[in-house]
């Protein structure tokens, strides 16, 4: 069997600025996949359009840079076609959460295989500062003089949604990271891996500094159960001085793509193309 | 005398005219005629007033005429509004208990529709039967063939039995009541097997030939029935089917699907097409093949939801920012939708691009007989993918590079330890992003590149009539039918006319084109639509003169009588 | 001051099928109207399309029947333009929760001060029956042959994206329903009313005997209290052999319109067009 | 001479590059030149390598140059990219502690910026005003000008007086050594006073001033400082500006606020746009005035996000499914920009349509210089309103009276007890949803009649050089600046050449345009694509034969010599 190490992974050379919390997150990236041992051309990642949406290019393995909030539908088509594949959807809290923000509720719902990860930084960074979703309430940015409108919990609505996976991680904490990003893509069904990530161009409230001063992990509550939706549920309504990371909620249900007598034995990519087998059909129409 | 039989059954939405009209033409096409029918119907489930059209021919036909030789009226409006277009030997049929005043007025022949349904089949619902089997006791049809329909369309065995009995009740009847058997020859009909179907079926059949693995598509009218019936067949030929949230990630889905290497469709209409004319652009950026089925309905917005127009040629055409290769087609008819579709899976993965399959509601909800598709006919091309021998030495694949013809290998991931990468991006020859201006410029002039090949690729226009003539009629995609018929009359008339007629519709076979329409003649474009639309891309493709068109934009099919007033009008 | 009567709102024919269940909703919403003695010039109703998207030309008001999906961003824009008219959103559940889910979700968290009535059959009615994002999990429909994946929740979302006013009702309880529709119009910022609506030429399962059997009201339960968002949620996640119908969750919180200062004063559309305005801003430029 | 000063100025993302051009052209602006200044960038905030030109003239300029007189380099890659460029007396400066190496290669004119600025202003990060200074007191700038622009650009007090020392230093520092002030004539320079702004701040002045009152955008490069701008002064001029979820949202909104009665606007890029075709077949049916700014950029799909390109006219002419009257409009310049975003405002209400004003990232970031907008020329024009006198009778109002001009009376909701009542669907006059056949053609043809209308409120091509000419060159929108150059070039040098240049390019003016450029001359079109899209316009709607086209599609502007270059290889 192949061992997988860090350098199989190594792509271009970043274009995000220094100190952005982009790089804890492709480190973490880097160090889940060499510890799960997934080989690059087992790997398929799709992004979406933002800094978030660079990722592909800084790794090397199998990529689709797709449009901005585009990334949920290509890969799980891709994934449809070939269920062999590992695959991970990356992009930004705007590019995720706003302009793909339907394609993500139906496919929590569905329950897709993949992994998503969103690098919420809670602004517009790549189109230099604008609000996002998950910008405070009250943030003020170019577009937004008076103040963000409410931002919204993407926890919340992926526990509503029924997401089989829910978690949060930080960017500032790289090993924490990527145990999440391992759980996530180890659990069967769509994870959804929202992650903290400062970006210290345009994000000058919601710093390294003020993360770090209130997370606090999940797995070292001890009675919390993730398991349970309503504890999930308020779990996630958490925001303020206190910021849970961690598994939120983690459900096993079935995965879309189990349930479609199609895909239950080989991928469909490997299904041989015969045109002599409508044959069948065409009596009907005589 | 040629056979030129024409029947409309008409009634409220839920009443069934579509089941009747269905199993007539069913019939005559298993007796071995060319049959044509079409649906004109509202958005709506119940009331409102539906009609079907069939017309019965022992040639080629493929449009409607709005002259009626037998009517069903299954309610009162149906009598109003169709009697009419009676032709001179037209003859409506209705239940015995019609108002008296309307059973004089238009000469109606009335039976006892439920009250033979009640009596024979212990089922007033049955009428229905009962008026199948009372228009084809007036034609002395084969009534075999007849109980054999009715038996195929009713599942359980009890339905069928009495639906039986209920049109035999009506054949009886109307046979010797109403005997109209000698005005309509069926007798010296050819009993040669063709299928009868609607342009959704021809495609969606096209598309499963073709090896279409997945379909993401948004249910929207005229395309939903081709959703359904691939549906219907997924497990069986291990497709998978997807309706998701909507249009945008159908299309997305099914590029995610081809980049996985599979041969992926989406379906839909104009408002849902509009929605992912962003994703056409993906789809040529990163240069992999998608196959779209955009049924055009009257627009704009949501217009008109159950009737035709040809009005997106040229936002098919241009959709989308920016520049890149794409192939449009228009089939003509049920069988040209088949081939068609088939083509459009090849060019879309030989080029790796998007390509657009334009039907309209009047292809896709009309039946027509064709001729039984001979499969061993069906040719797959996947392009250029990696050989064996390639993809062994391949240490760094490069997905988008830089050939003679356009057109780079194409590897798919785990088909071997070759990485696919891709980016909607400008890119490198390696899939990575990039600023400058020479990379830039190369990678366009490559996927322009692309339109070389395509264009020696898409077929000449069929010519039907004399390869020249004074008048060409110019047409494309779903209007054939009319527009084959107009030419034929014209001709009987005197008038030195061809048809030429467009299937392969873009990027336009522009010499071809030239040479067949070049010269002195007059050119008259027809279509469904208000501006013209293929008329000034002919023009602007070719310089060649428009002498005039033909237009209509109702929402409503042509006739060959609409289109011939038209030119008439016209002519010199 | 004009008294508003049922006549007043009568429009055209409805084409709908006898025995549909939004002849229920049609008559409850004139008549919460009336109540409320609304006149029809002061109310626009904003509708997508599908079967519930025709209600608009069945009522006589201002109308704008707007695309399929789309019923909310012309429904909200109308609003900012113009804050004195009543607004009302309505949509099939196709409409609404899957090509409109984007806008619904967004439009609850920025809080626009509209209804928004879907009309849940939980079945694509208009395009002949095909499976809809509440289609029951496991529902044969010609496109899910398989059955349809697992259904969203509407209530559930919408409390996540704190909505403002969360009802459901059943287009079999007329008053009722009247009733949830005038606190609904009542409430300031975005009401959501999911509406169980009988479709009996589609949908054979969810009939009228299947909800009616099922429903039972909030407003019965002691101990229910809708401004508990825990209790809230988890009520909206019920759905079985017991289906509540009431106020699920109800929370007072700022207007989008009421946090712009553009629209403090009178509304947009009554502001006075004045390019001389701008001549201020011109010297920043020389 | 003229006078024609050519500025560069390079380095990373981050460093300021832009600070200091932009400080610079508007110094020169303010002493009264001609100024245009343009912005070359990555998508990237820190790193990579960006530069800012600007062109110095005492006559119009809107165009760039190869040609570099002064070089600012603010790094290394500054040098290497940009010195091979310099012109015959060209110069470099850059920070004192230069690699000697490249000082000596390129012969750089070295500047302590670093230590001056630490010197003099107490402050390493001050550098790049001693840049500022240094490059002016090579030209022996008005000081005081120079001042007066620093001390406005920085706001606070403390930071404007060390800026202001710092320049001090760099000019003092280059005056003494590297006197240029002989080369570049300045003191003839008259002194009036001139607007420098952007195509985007153009644009945005415009629709305020044209009272528009909502705007909802979803931030997209280049238009994105649309949005920043109005929203910056949305609470003082009583304006709605919304970021929405995406650009759906976006247009539907502003579709909303329209039928509610104000001036409602959109601005977005061709992926934005592409969301929105949909949505503009919405604003066609329902006849609701709406404007959309299609900020061009490099595509398809993602593209270059910050180079420009003209790629996107045909999809704007054409978008969306079925037909309905829009218009186009294309500015060539800032001023235009201003002009013709209010002219779009009218045309939308006048017709009830959508408008769509096509900039493109070299028109939305680059800065021009325009005589300052005199205030009582905007027209404002709100179509056709009610007359009190209507409202007071209307019982029965009809949003979509049929008129002899297609164009219906609007009431708006809430403005009287008529009630407003539109549809997406084919409507009765009333707005209410049909399906027959006859109000459908009368509804088309009603609509279609309003681009009788509109054609004839399009302006006809601006000419410049003589009216007639053996040539002419033929462009459209924001490359004016080059192609307006390139002729002026090519006439000195003896050709009989002029310019046909197109700002309203849709629907054509068809008529104006024949005359314009009919007869026996040749017609070459110049712009920023690869399929020379206006080029087959305009053969399409006049017949006018185009005999070559010059194209460019590396996302980087026209420059006069790259036109002349092309266009001399193709003339006879
Ligand atoms: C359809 C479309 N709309 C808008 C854009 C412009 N755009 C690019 S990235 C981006 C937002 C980036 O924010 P986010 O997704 O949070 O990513 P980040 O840059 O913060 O990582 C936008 C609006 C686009 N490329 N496509
Ligand atoms: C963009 C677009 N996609 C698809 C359609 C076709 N369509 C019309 S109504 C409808 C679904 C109707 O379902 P629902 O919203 O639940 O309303 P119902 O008819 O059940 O009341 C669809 C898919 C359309 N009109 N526009
Ligand atoms: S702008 Fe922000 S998110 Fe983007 S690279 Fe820089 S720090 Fe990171
Ligand atoms: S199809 Fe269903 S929802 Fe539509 S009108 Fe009929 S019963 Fe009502
Ligand atoms: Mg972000
Ligand atoms: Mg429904």
């Amino acid at each position: 069997m192949t061992v997988v190490n860090l350098q199989d992974y190594a792509g271009m050379q970043p274009a995000w600025c220094p100190g952005c919390g982009n790089f804890g997150i492709l480190s973490a990236l880097k160090k889940a996949l060499v510890d799960l041992n997934i080989p690059p051309y087992n790997l398929l990642i799709v992004s979406g359009i933002g800094q978030a949406g660079k990722l592909p290019h800084y790794m090397k393995c199998n990529t689709f840079n797709s449009l901005h909030g585009r990334a949920i539908p290509v890969a799980i088509g891709a994934k449809m076609a070939n269920q062999e594949l590992t695959v991970i959807a990356v992009g930004g809290d705007g590019d995720g959460y706003a302009e793909g923000g339907n394609h993500w509720i139906h496919a929590m719902r569905r329950n897709h295989d993949i992994t998503y990860m969103v690098h919420n930084n809670q602004i517009y960074a790549l189109t230099k500062g604008q609000a996002s979703p998950t910008s405070d309430t009250g943030f003020i940015t170019g577009t937004t003089p008076e103040g963000s409108p409410p931002q919204i919990n993407p926890l919340a609505l992926a526990i509503a949604a029924d997401a089989a996976f829910v978690a949060r991680g930080f960017a500032g904490d790289v090993d924490h990271l990527a145990g999440l990003i391992k759980q996530a893509i180890s659990h069967k069904g769509f994870a959804l891996l929202d992650i903290l990530q400062p970006c210290v161009s345009f994000n000058h409230i919601n710093t390294y500094e003020w993360y770090s001063k209130r997370v606090y992990k999940l797995e070292e509550e001890k009675k919390y159960n993730p398991a349970d939706k309503t504890m999930a549920f308020n779990k996630s309504i958490e925001w303020g001085d206190r910021i849970p990371i961690g598994i939120v909620y983690s459900k096993e249900r079935p995965v879309f793509e189990s349930t479609l007598k199609a895909l239950r034995n080989i991928p469909l990519v490997k299904q041989p193309l015969e045109p002599g087998k409508i044959q069948k059909l065409l009596t009907d129409f005589s | 005398m040629a056979l030129d039989l024409r029947i409309v059954v008409g009634g409220e939405a839920g009443q069934g005219a579509q089941t009747i009209g269905f199993i007539l033409a069913k019939a005559f096409a298993r007796l071995g005629c060319h049959v044509f029918a079409d649906q004109d119907y509202e958005s709506r489930i119940r009331g409102g007033h539906n009609f079907f059209r069939i017309r019965v021919r022992d040639s080629h036909v493929s449009a409607v005429s709005e002259v009626i030789d037998i009517l069903v009226a299954l309610n009162r409006e149906s009598l109003s509004l169709h009697c009419p277009r009676l032709g001179e030997n037209g003859v409506a049929i209705a239940d015995m208990n019609t108002d008296p005043e309307l059973v004089r007025q238009y000469g109606i022949l009335t039976v006892p529709l439920s009250d033979l349904a009640a009596e024979k089949a212990g089922n007033k619902l049955m009428a229905n039967s009962v008026a199948i089997g009372s228009v084809m006791g007036m034609l002395g049809f084969n009534s075999e063939i007849l109980s054999g329909v009715i038996k195929d369309h009713f599942q359980s065995s009890a339905i069928v039995e009495n639906n039986i009995k209920a049109a035999r009740a009506g054949y009886d009847y109307a046979r010797q009541r109403y005997d109209r058997s000698s005005s309509y020859d069926l007798s010296s009909i050819m009993r040669i097997e063709r299928m009868l179907l609607n342009g959704n079926e021809s495609v969606a059949l096209g598309a499963m030939a073709a090896g279409c693995k997945f379909l993401a598509a948004y249910p929207m009218t005229p395309s939903t029935p081709i959703i359904e019936f691939m549906a219907a067949n997924a497990a069986d030929f291990a497709t998978v089917v997807i309706q998701p949230e909507d249009e945008i990630a159908a299309i997305h889905m099914a590029i995610g699907a081809a980049y996985s290497g599979v041969r992926a469709m989406t379906v839909t209409s104009g408002g849902g097409f509009s929605l992912m004319v962003e994703a056409l652009g993906l789809s040529g950026m990163t240069e992999t093949p998608v196959v779209i089925v955009e049924g055009q309905r009257a627009g704009p917005a949501i217009g008109l939801p159950t009737r035709t127009e040809q009005g997106d040629l040229l936002f098919a055409v241009n959709a989308s920012h920016g520049e890149f290769p794409r192939a449009v087609f228009a089939p003509s008819c049920a069988e040209d939708g088949f081939w068609l579709t088939i083509k459009a899976f090849n060019m879309a993965e030989k080029y790796q691009i998007p390509v657009i399959v334009m039907t309209d509601h009047h292809l896709a909800s009309s039946y027509f007989t064709a001729e039984k598709f001979d499969l061993s006919g069906v040719y797959i091309d996947r392009g250029l993918p990696l050989s064996e021998d390639e993809m062994g030495k391949l240490s760094e694949y490069k997905r988008h590079r830089i050939t003679p013809s356009g057109i780079s290998p194409r590897a798919l991931p785990m088909q071997s330890h070759a990485l696919v990468v891709t980016d909607s991006d400008e890119h490198s020859e390696a899939g990575h992003i990039i600023e400058d201006a020479e990379t830039r410029t190369r990678m366009v002039a490559k996927r322009m590149k692309k339109l070389e090949g395509l264009r020696r690729d898409m077929a000449p226009p069929h010519v039907f009539g004399p390869k020249t003539a004074d008048i060409s009629l110019v047409g494309w995609g779903s209007s054939f039918g009319a527009l084959h018929e107009a030419m034929g009359l014209l001709r009987q008339q005197g008038l030195n006319i061809n048809l030429v007629h467009f299937t392969e519709v873009w990027p336009l076979p522009a010499q071809e084109t030239t040479d067949l329409l070049g010269g002195d003649r007059k050119i008259y474009v027809a279509e469904n639509n208000a501006t013209g639309q293929f008329a000034r891309l002919l023009n602007s493709e070719t310089g060649l003169k428009i002498s005039g068109t033909v237009l209509k934009y109702d929402g409503r099919p042509f006739t060959s009588q609409y289109i011939i007033d038209r030119l008439k009008g016209m002519l010199p």
